[in-house]
């Protein structure tokens, strides 16, 4: 789950960890209001979850209130890489000196999260890391010690070498950005930049984190941070209901169970010569209902051509899967056809019921992916 | 021989009366797996099917009942816990089916399966199969079939469409290990190529691979120094969209996109022959085999 | 640090851990009104830093408050091992199911903490260890995870086997015993007897707790727990001052530099034939001011008859020793004679002070030890 | 060739421009110890006394001079980060003179030495000497001589007491490690023995231990089934009085009461020769290598 900037913020301040003043607004109007409150020159800033919002236009300086209107007026229902703008952060213009970057991810493949320094932060960083990988420094933090002081240590003096004041100010910044991400559940945490004021001063002026989905569970304060407003709807509701979609700009709906049989498909309708509109997982245990949703969802989407099902059953039954559709289609009429592809346990049983129905079925994947293919772009 | 686990493989089942445990349990009895024990806290001294003797600790199963493997379907809040508890009680394999686990548990969770000297396969994994020998785990046991292929994957349903191809086109597995899909797991890719290379029984490994991450192209080059065994690949997600970007850390950290693409032709630069399609990999394998 | 039953009991109130209501009282009166404010049968348990307090009649059983009052006034400033009951803690009389014994310690041996538990709870619990040690189990934390919840409950369920209802409130109270113990920096904390109500309730009857001196520096609400007036005056006295104190029974008065070099001069007097009058070590870098508050120490025990000082000199300078010993028998008039030896760092220059103000002073330990017994028993 | 440290041993303080830190340090110059660097956060850059570089952390000291081994002398709030810090950068010999670290801190600490593959001595102890080598820690330099005699003890000065009565006896030392008083130390008395049984000039050894704990218990038995060279010990604390009572817990783990007799008798259970006083351990060695 990803959360807001001014989010974060709320986080790191929480902490102890030195981030500018600043308010969200869901208008121009308060804006306004929060830039005359804070005096001086302002930054007015997108909220929104996905990077380059600065190249986008979503980042404007506004000298004055009025101008704070202004930039609040443009920002906010502007679509960024197909989200829409709700909101805007609204924070002094600070003095810049240096920028640095810090930054915190659980790594795959150490097992362990990787704190990341350099001094050369800013929107470049992985320019930087992919020429200059020199000037990125890395602490593994073994999980079973977690954070220890000299790390912190050794990092901060990377960033800020032979100024002992600034090196001690990052070493308290660091090990308190690693106790952040333990405490909100976060499996990545990052300060881009981490600027030094012209008095010395360090602060956090971009902030982001990821939660893990996981964690929620176990930390609803972290959980109702999620903003499903600033989500694409139909995703929301599919992960309300157990299942995971992600809209893409084909044709061909697929319904698959399992993420990796799902990209499989995907990959198939594109190797026949189609374009998946969607990735859709219905998980592990799926049930008549959770099929319907699926079929809501996908025919919800106005390019879809042809519906394609493919269910490799194990835990998944196939006969719940067959109820399904034929539930579906008695609540709604499908405009555009449907291929089913069935295998594995209860296979039978689905066959029987959804020829019953109407409906006929496969037990080969490639027929199957051909054929819906073949009915979208017929 | 099979890799990991055989027919003398004495399995509890932690959360053995679970919905999906004693599913699964019965499932595995009568694939002809060794189940011995199951652990509920509570439970211990009752009996699974008027059989398997149940346990409330991990502990009693192993001293009572010389399990040496264990099998994990425990909601995610307690599998962490349940995958050290296993470890902790002398377990040597942990297959965890649960998903969901929180990753920063997991952080801890497979240090200490290392610590204590245990092999974890999973979590969030539809566990392993020795065919004809063991289950353990969710692999439907009807699509595998003994013979000279070993199998391992990140995913899950996508592994039964491809061991079942392999099974309808004559080709027999050794053993199909489904190492999971999340980020921080135990037994990963190399684990089992070096454990298939060493297995006198396997011919030939099939890799499945998605995005993200990259365990592929460790695995490629792996292959290329260490297996002699002939490896055939398959990555998912050619079509996948490149993700939305999760901040900078994540690329400045591996170095690397994962892409479908970017796996693919490591495979290939390693000498790993990949298959375009599902349905390609029982060509693949019998032309390595025969080669 | 030893800290009372009713401080250890406060830290378990505040970690969860089930305790019976109860308070102390330093007045017959007040325990009378405790025990009327309780209702029912109490007991009145003296609050003192040593065991065995039951059998020195520290404790006792009161059907009434008037009774309290009576058994308050009995123990309240009873010596027990030497030390005066200022404080009693009145508490509910439990209706006792089953006791068992809940410990956990830092371990020397395997370097780390371990937990201790036992069906075979109360006062006889070093003889279950010693005759039935099968009866005891034990689990090693490992200091880099911690408690795991495993641990816990395979403990509980040694004290509770076929019991998971009580089984489970242990595992609880396990954890949160060894959080106590985290938090408070203790390296020994007890619980004996968790008792069982006939209800199946668990309670922890009596609390100990060992505070390690080297966190009281960090940790400041635990340092005030330090109740001075239950520890021998002198000892106070000197730990103030950076000294090491223990009063023994003989009266051969040491002053030594290190805790190894104290007690082996200790057993060269006994060695002799003369018996030791204290311990006392002045630590590793002395002063003369630490010199002169040792010498009032040991001149306030009646009982010294003769004085040895033994010096091996490193980061002790044998010069500060001498300067003090000047000093202090200029400040006050040594009633009994006084052995010097000193040897090691700046011996030439301690040698000359000692000489200028009329004191001989040795090289050899042996001589030394030899001459200050024989001067104690002339 | 003495154990742990000789004169190849490259040496950085950490805590050099302290109090006790720069006066030992140049103490340990004075013996002729190969102090290549010191760290003091913050004063890195500059030179003490003009000749030792002075690093802002380990890791730079290491890097830049080398440095193998590590004597600490920092407050004791910082003192188990400084050894994490020593481990971590790759020092193989930490030698942790500062006193009052808390026991739990110690806990994580002597764990994380020894996941990184080194040796610990200390805390709170007076470090070791190998004669005419090298100094670690402040055991005076003129009592001791080179020589075939090791020295392990739990003490400070009554090391040095002992030292200096056999080096007036003419017996010389190889090295003198004092392993600290605490109850968590790195090197104990067992790995001391080891290392001098393996060492060709040493010819005897002296153990000297205290009441309390099981150490010198588990040191007696470990001396009569591995070490092959003559052991004399001395235990400190036949007056003592009984500790008061520390609750029952600490009987009942190490189901032993640490007394001196105890230890003693242990030791000449196991074939030790036991000094009566400190002043008889010259005879007893001179015995035994005469033997």
């Amino acid at each position: 789950m990803n959360i807001h900037e001014y989010q974060a913020k709320e986080v790191f301040r929480r902490h102890g960890i030195p981030v500018p003043p600043g308010k969200v607004a869901t208008t121009p109007e308060e804006a306004e209001r929060i830039a005359l409150a804070l005096g001086g020159k302002v930054v007015v800033k997108a909220q929104v979850h996905v990077g380059g919002r600065g190249k986008a236009g979503g980042v404007k300086l506004a000298s004055s209130p009025q101008e704070a209107r202004d930039a609040a007026a443009k920002i906010l229902g502007m679509e960024i890489k197909g989200l829409t703008v709700r909101k805007v952060l609204v924070t002094p213009a600070e003095d810049i000196a240096h920028e640095a970057y810090l930054g915190a991810i659980v790594d795959r493949s150490s097992g362990a999260v990787v704190l990341m320094a350099s001094p050369e932060g800013g929107i470049d960083i992985e320019e930087v890391a992919a020429k200059t990988p020199e000037l990125i420094f890395k602490e593994r933090i073994d999980p079973r010690y977690g954070m220890l002081p000299h790390q912190a240590l050794r990092l901060a003096y990377r960033l800020y070498a032979g100024d002992t004041a600034r090196a001690r100010q990052a070493a308290e910044i660091i090990q308190k950005l690693y106790a952040a991400m333990l405490d909100a559940g976060a499996s990545l945490i990052e300060i881009n930049p981490l600027i030094t004021t012209p008095s010395g001063q360090l602060q956090a002026i971009d902030a982001k984190m990821n939660i893990d989905d996981n964690e929620l569970f176990r930390r609803s304060a972290v959980a109702e941070l999620r903003d499903t407003e600033s989500e694409a709807a139909a995703e929301v509701e599919a992960r309300a209901k157990g299942l995971t979609y992600i809209k893409l700009d084909g044709n061909v709906g697929c319904c698959v169970n399992g993420a990796g049989l799902a990209m499989a498909t995907m990959d198939l309708v594109k190797y026949y010569g189609g374009e998946p509109a969607n990735f859709l997982d219905i998980g592990g245990s799926s049930s008549p209902e959770k099929v319907i949703v699926a079929l809501q969802i996908i025919t919800a989407d106005e390019a879809v051509k042809s519906i394609l099902f493919n269910i490799f059953g194990g835990i998944t039954r196939c006969d719940d899967v067959a109820n399904g559709i034929v539930e579906a289609t008695r609540q709604f009429k499908l405009k555009v056809p449907i291929t089913i592809r069935l295998t594995g346990t209860n296979e039978e049983k689905a066959v029987e019921i959804l020829e019953g129905a109407g409906f006929s079925a496969m037990t080969d994947m490639d027929e199957a992916v051909r054929k819906a293919v073949e009915l979208a772009t017929s | 021989m099979a890799i990991f686990a055989n027919d003398r493989t004495r399995v509890v089942v932690q959360g053995i009366t679970g919905r999906d445990g004693s599913f699964h349990t019965r499932q595995m009895i009568e694939y002809g797996t060794k189940v011995v024990a199951g652990v509920t806290p509570g439970k211990g001294g009752q009996k699974f099917e008027g059989k398997v003797p149940i346990f409330d600790t991990v502990a009693q199963a192993v001293s009572e009942e010389g399990a040496t493997a264990s099998v994990i379907y425990v909601p995610a809040a307690f599998a962490a816990g349940a995958i050290c508890e296993a470890a902790d009680s002398g377990i040597e394999l942990i297959v965890c089916i649960s998903e969901g686990i929180p990753v920063l548990d997991m952080l801890k969770a497979t240090r200490y399966v290392a610590d204590n000297g245990a092999r974890l396969i999973g979590p969030n994994c539809p566990g392993m199969i020795s065919a004809g020998q063991a289950k353990l785990g969710i692999i439907p046991g009807q699509i595998v079939q003994p013979g000279p292929i070993g199998v391992v994957s990140r995913s899950g349903t996508l592994t039964y469409e491809v061991v079942w191809k392999l099974t309808r086109a004559g080709l027999g597995q050794s053993s199909c290990i489904g190492i999971g899909g999340d980020p921080v797991i135990g037994t990963n890719f190399i684990d089992c190529l070096d454990a298939f290379e060493e297995d006198d029984e396997t011919e030939a490994i099939v890799l499945i691979g998605e995005i993200g991450g990259t365990d592929e192209q460790n695995a490629a080059r792996h292959i290329k120094e260490k297996i002699s065994k002939p490896v055939a690949g398959f990555v998912a997600g050619q079509t996948a969209p490149p993700g939305r970007r999760m901040g900078h850390a994540g690329a400045i950290i591996s170095g690397s996109s994962g892409t479908a693409a970017e796996k693919i032709a490591t495979f290939e630069e390693n000498g790993v022959q990949v298959a375009a399609r599902p349905a390609d990999m029982p060509d693949i394998l019998k032309r390595v085999l025969n080669a």
